[in-house]
């Protein structure tokens, strides 16, 4: 079958809608800009790994532990987000993701520069699944976060997140307190991308440090942005176009990478709150 | 009707297809390996083009279906199923480095298509299983042979380590360090350095203070050079020991001052060889491509002729008949002087150190004993 | 109701505060005046918790309250508008005033659960929006609104938290004769809820004419407290804004 | 010694590389991540214009004069077009940038590292239990000069006076009369150039020049400019040299617990969870 190509192609585009979506929490709902949205995703990814195959743990439960620990983690590198604000929150995040690599790559419990191998496909009910099943369980996964996402934007959470987004003194004036939901957007953004984890660690059966490394953070924000920061349907666009665009640009070999930075130059001049963002033109198209 | 001419298709296509036997390779060719990968490619091509010189394999050409993968593992992994089920290969080269090697050695086995992995040192890689198989010589086995030209062949007794904080340069500093260690040498100092370390001065100022008899340095040449380099403006003259990771005429070239002359280095390329095959890939290449041949085009060369040698074994392109018959391979036309695969799948090949003098790499001397190279021993 | 009691703040070598005291009474409709830099809006902000004073604290309905996080403080009952607007302005005119409604949820766990989409709240909004003119625009994103318009809603929201206690900082400012005369209307009905104001005005007449007490500062010090007429006539405010070149009429 | 001498080298590249990044960080509060890529830009003209030419000299001007023209272009073409629109759009740009730039490189200059092979014909100074190479020179003293100049026209001419009112207020120097159009390009073509002679410095020193040798630039600057207070061009001065002592001395006491990048960012959190504003936050006058 052929088709394996194309499942894990969407197994992929899936795990990075999540990605994505988590990251919006952060910057398209509280504001909060980070570029080491990677550093959660390999907390993820190696809280799976080294439960799995060091720990000889089940499925069902690395995967509950690692949006768990990813949430927490959240929650605890979110922490200096309540003194640094603005660039220097970007920068601080770059920063977290080179030491948290760093720290995968030292430290000889993660394995070191080997990374962890040999985790075992998911199963259920004993059954192990293909690829096919595989891209269905994270399809399924993304509905899931989707419902989430749809859920938040309708309760109070999404209000305290844009009032700290458009104005933290004003927040704080209707008594929005901008610690604490700063601290509630890391942490769920921690736990999607701990979600996102797990389901990498077990597509790919090992995690590797530089699989998480700042590059990943950068792919991730630009789905978030070139899709429409704010909106669910956004990143979930800019997700799946950046995941397919290098397998669709194969035909111009040579010339994949710089076209697609060219690509991403070019609808962000034209395009800037993002192809399905509040003023794209997929969005106006959508309405006609 | 429409069904008619669907089947006249199909039927037309496999003829033309017929002559040809397609070996699928993936290689990082643009982004941060983009330099091995053009290296790797080139070498594989070179191997094309020499078996179907000498008459192809089992009366039909070679043909090599190649993707770039960016060294993203996502891209290796989802290859594996583009080059087997899409492209039709019966069997496959890595070129690319461990990360994406690794991921996808799972799927070629899962597949049941062989692969061979040229350079990749990661050393879970073949144990994948029965499918994957590794041409270059395994961390383990150089860091052994280092160990044995550094103690034997150079007398060493006190010996510095530096150690690259990836899997390469650890797992050769673990191989280098037990067996050292075990023929009586001492280590006196050892520290690691990030991959794209560019400053060894403070490090190589530690060690002149301990003064001791031989350096066993891991890195890439473009590490290497720097270590030589810096090493010779503080006046350690002491021997370097370096492993395949230096060997590329870019190690020569980048060290400053001929710097790089007088270091010693464990490597699977004997560039003096008088085999032609040798003689032919190391001139055919710089004709063709510009540019003097590596390591990693060597290994990427051998990976398709073990391939190509394991097809007529089989006598035929059935993929498992493929796999057992690599086990058999031996006696190749060879560049890296591959004799045969162990059962785990890892190459046996005498381990060639080469002496850098006149900034040109030469034979210096040859380890054979089998208990040091065969890997798993 | 609100006791300020002899603050003090300074910003590095800068007095912007020296020893201020004064006190709102429940029910009153409460001036602060002085001329630029005369430290209302510090005051302002150290009433609503976003500075913390060098020494002296404040006490809301016999609760000290300096020292507490602004969030806090709002949720004791002060609520407060900005010299610059900031309203949320990519959400709509209703949302701003629902985002302004749920002090007590944004503190509990109810953030997760509760969505200010009820019907009570929708109602309550639409009739602050009434209040303050704004109901015809409540769909429209607050961006999208003049900035008259959008102070009107700002108060909307102040309102919408249920305050005891609103602090409105520059009202008027950037309204019209006609825009002006609403607002003080506005004003009058808003303490006939039940709502005691503060606020900080330069457009002497509307202040003069709406405010039922008045505490004027400058320099730092608080100069002179009273009814409108009587401070109008203290010889201390009058060289102050004389000085200034203001000019201060009731 | 050693130690100290290796540290300035070290420092002054971080210190040439900061400098463009703080203009016009300074001026537009752009992340310009994209620098990194005319750094390298800046090296392969020099090395090519060295191969062409044999005049060093000649090949630096050339490479920095044509890099910064191209600054120039990157300003005036794309980030003059997005500047009114939120901050993370030309970050985004700038990193879609940056990859097309990096494999233009590639297929113009090829994959791999090309040697930049330069003798001055001046000897390495050899004192008790230190040296310092000719390049180690070069690079020391052309860091010297490049920083006396920019202190010069920063403070002495015209020009200078403008892009610092620029950077203070840009809105205001425009009501000023200030012709802000030309102060930004001018900041672009400096910091652009300052970048191309760090890239031929470093390419001279490293002796290697190749398509990625921007990435470790590019978001190690960025901790320059933070520790420097963003925007603060004595700040970023200050914070190269403070960085590379930092990395060096860690390195030579305590041996490689963590990376170099690792300790330039741990060094960089603590800075911003102590000083959230950087280490020297600029005066706002």
């Amino acid at each position: 079958m052929t088709l394996d190509y194309l499942y894990t192609l969407i197994t992929f585009s899936n795990i990075f809608i999540i990605l994505s979506l988590s990251l919006n929490v952060l910057i398209g709902y509280a504001g909060q800009v980070s570029l080491g949205h990677a550093a959660f995703f390999g907390i993820g990814a190696y809280t799976s790994a080294v439960l799995a195959v060091k720990f000889g743990l089940g499925y069902g439960t690395t995967l509950l532990l690692s949006v768990l620990i990813g949430g927490f983690f959240g929650f605890l590198l979110g922490l200096p987000s309540l003194r640094v604000r603005h660039d220097f929150l970007v920068l601080a995040t770059i920063g977290l993701n080179f030491v948290v690599v760093a720290l995968f790559k030292y430290i000889d419990f993660f394995g070191g520069p080997y990374g962890i191998i040999g985790l075992p496909a998911a199963k259920f009910f004993g059954k192990e699944l293909g690829t096919g099943g595989y891209a269905l369980y994270t399809a399924f996964w993304v509905v899931i976060v989707i419902l989430l996402m749809i859920y938040i934007e309708k309760i109070y959470l999404r209000y305290g997140f844009e009032a700290i987004r458009e104005n933290e003194d004003a927040a704080e004036s209707i008594g929005v307190s901008v610690p604490l939901f700063k601290i509630y957007a890391f942490t769920i953004s921690g736990a999607l991308a701990g979600l996102a984890g797990n389901l990498w660690a077990y597509q790919m059966g090992m995690v590797f440090p530089d699989d998480f490394s700042f590059p990943v953070s950068i792919t991730i924000l630009t789905m978030v942005v070139l899709g429409g920061v704010g909106t669910i349907s956004g990143p979930i666009l800019g997700a799946v176009l950046l995941t397919f665009l290098p397998e669709l640009l194969r035909f111009i070999q040579d010339y994949r990478l710089l076209l697609y930075g060219i690509i991403i130059v070019i609808v962000m001049m034209y395009q800037p709150s993002g192809l399905l963002g509040r003023q794209g033109i997929l969005r106006k198209a959508f309405k006609r | 009707m429409r069904r008619l001419l669907a089947v006249l298709l199909v039927v037309a296509v496999s003829l033309a297809m017929a002559g040809v036997i397609k070996i699928g390779l993936f290689v990082p060719l643009s982004g941060i390996g983009a330099d091995d990968g053009e290296s790797a490619l080139h070498g594989a091509m070179l191997a094309v083009k020499y078996v179907n010189d000498h008459g192809g394999v089992l009366g039909k050409k070679l043909e090599l279906v190649y993707y770039d993968d960016q060294t993203d593992p996502k891209q290796s992994v989802s290859l594996a199923y583009k080059l087997v089920q899409k492209d039709g290969v019966v069997a496959v080269v890595s070129g690319s480095y461990s990360g994406p090697t690794r991921a996808a050695a799972g799927i070629y086995q899962r597949l049941k298509t062989p692969m061979v992995s040229a350079y990749a040192v990661h050393p879970d890689i073949t144990k994948a299983g029965e499918y994957i198989f590794r041409v270059g010589t395994l961390a383990t086995v150089q860091g052994r042979a280092g160990a044995h030209l550094a103690v034997e062949k150079l007398k060493a007794k006190r010996i510095a380590l530096l150690v690259m904080d990836n899997d390469f340069g650890v797992s050769l500093a673990n191989a280098f360090k037990a067996e050292a260690k075990k023929l009586g040498a001492e280590i006196v100092f050892e520290e690691k350095f990030a991959v794209g370390e560019k400053d060894f001065r403070t490090i190589l100022e530690k060690v002149k203070k301990l003064d001791p008899d031989v350096i066993y340095a891991t890195g890439y040449y473009f590490n290497a050079s720097k270590i030589v380099t810096q090493a010779k403006e503080l006046g350690i003259y002491q021997t370097i020991i370096g492993q395949e990771g230096y060997d590329s005429p870019l190690f020569i070239e980048l060290s400053k001052n001929h710097a790089a002359n007088g270091t010693v280095i464990t490597t699977d390329l004997d560039r003096d060889s008088e085999r032609p095959v040798v003689q032919w890939f190391m001139k055919e290449y710089e004709k063709e491509f510009g540019r003097p041949a590596d390591m990693v085009a060597a290994s990427a060369f051998d990976a398709v002729m073990i391939l190509a040698k394991a097809i007529e074994i089989a006598g035929s392109t059935s993929k498992s008949a493929i796999k057992d018959a690599l086990y058999k391979v031996s006696g190749i036309d060879s560049v890296t002087g591959f004799k045969h695969f162990t059962k785990d799948r890892e190459a046996v090949r005498e381990v060639v150190c080469q002496v850098i003098v006149g900034d040109r790499f030469h034979r210096f001397w040859v380890i054979d004993d089998p208990e040091i190279v065969t890997p798993g021993k | 109701m609100l006791r300020v009691i002899d603050v003090s703040k300074s910003f590095g070598g800068l007095q912007a505060l020296k020893g201020v005291s004064f006190e709102v009474e429940e029910g009153r409709i409460h001036a602060l005046i002085g001329p630029n830099g005369a430290g209302k809006t510090t005051m302002f902000n150290i009433i609503n918790g976003f500075l913390k004073p060098t020494s002296g604290r404040v006490e809301f309905l016999g609760r000290r309250i300096s020292g507490l996080p602004p969030h806090r403080i709002a949720l004791m009952g002060i609520a407060r508008t900005f010299q610059i607007v900031r309203t949320f302005p990519e959400m709509s005119v209703i949302e701003n005033v629902l985002a302004g409604m749920g002090k007590e949820i944004y503190r509990s766990w109810g953030v997760f659960f509760k969505t200010p989409w009820n019907q009570e709240n929708v109602k309550k909004a639409l009739e602050l929006l009434r209040l303050c003119g704004l109901e015809d625009l409540k769909d429209f994103a607050a961006s999208t609104l003049p900035i008259g318009l959008q102070r009107k809603l700002e108060i909307a929201r102040a309102l919408a938290t249920s305050p005891k206690l609103l602090l409105l900082d520059e009202p008027a400012s950037g309204l019209n004769d006609q825009e002006t005369a609403e607002l003080a209307e506005l004003f009058r009905k808003i303490r006939d809820f039940g709502v005691t104001i503060l606020f900080i005005e330069h457009d002497m007449r509307f202040t003069m004419g709406v405010a039922d007490f008045v505490t004027v500062l400058d320099y730092g010090e608080k100069i002179a407290e009273g009814k409108p007429k009587e401070v109008s006539r203290n010889p201390r405010v009058i060289e102050a804004y004389l000085g200034t070149g203001s000019e201060i009429s009731a | 010694m050693q130690i100290v001498i290796n540290a300035l080298v070290l420092g002054s590249v971080y210190v040439l590389i900061s400098i463009g990044l703080t203009l016009i960080y300074g001026i537009l509060r752009i992340l310009h991540i994209a620098h990194a890529g005319i750094y390298t830009l800046g090296a392969f003209l020099g090395l090519t214009f060295y191969a062409l030419t044999g005049n060093f000299w000649l090949a630096l001007i050339l490479s920095m004069v044509l890099t910064g023209i191209a600054g120039v272009g990157v300003y005036s073409y794309i980030y003059r077009r997005v500047l009114s629109k939120e901050r993370i759009v030309p970050l985004v740009i700038s990193i879609g940038l940056f990859i097309a730039m990096q494999d233009l490189y590639r297929l113009i200059w090829g994959a791999y590292k090309k040697p930049f092979a330069l003798d001055l014909g001046i000897n390495d100074i050899k004192g008790k239990g230190f040296v310092i190479t000719q390049h180690q020179i070069l690079i020391l003293s052309l860091t010297g000069i490049s920083l006396i100049l920019l202190y010069l026209l920063m403070n002495k001419t015209k020009l200078g006076k403008a892009m610092k009112a620029c950077a203070d207020d840009l809105v205001m120097a425009g009501a000023l009369g200030i012709n802000v159009e030309r102060v930004v390009s001018f900041a672009f073509f400096l910091g652009s150039a300052l970048a191309a002679l760090a890239g031929v410095l470093i390419g001279v020193y490293e002796n290697n020049v190749y398509p990625t040798m921007g990435d470790e630039v590019s978001y190690k600057a960025f901790v320059v400019i933070v520790l420097g207070g963003f925007g603060s061009l004595s700040g970023a001065v200050v914070a190269g040299f403070i960085l590379s002592f930092a990395e060096t001395l860690l390195v030579a006491w305590k041996g490689f617990l963590l990376p170099r990048d690792a300790i330039a960012f741990l060094v960089m959190i603590l800075v911003l969870m102590f000083k959230p504003e950087g280490l020297f936050r600029r005066a706002s006058t």
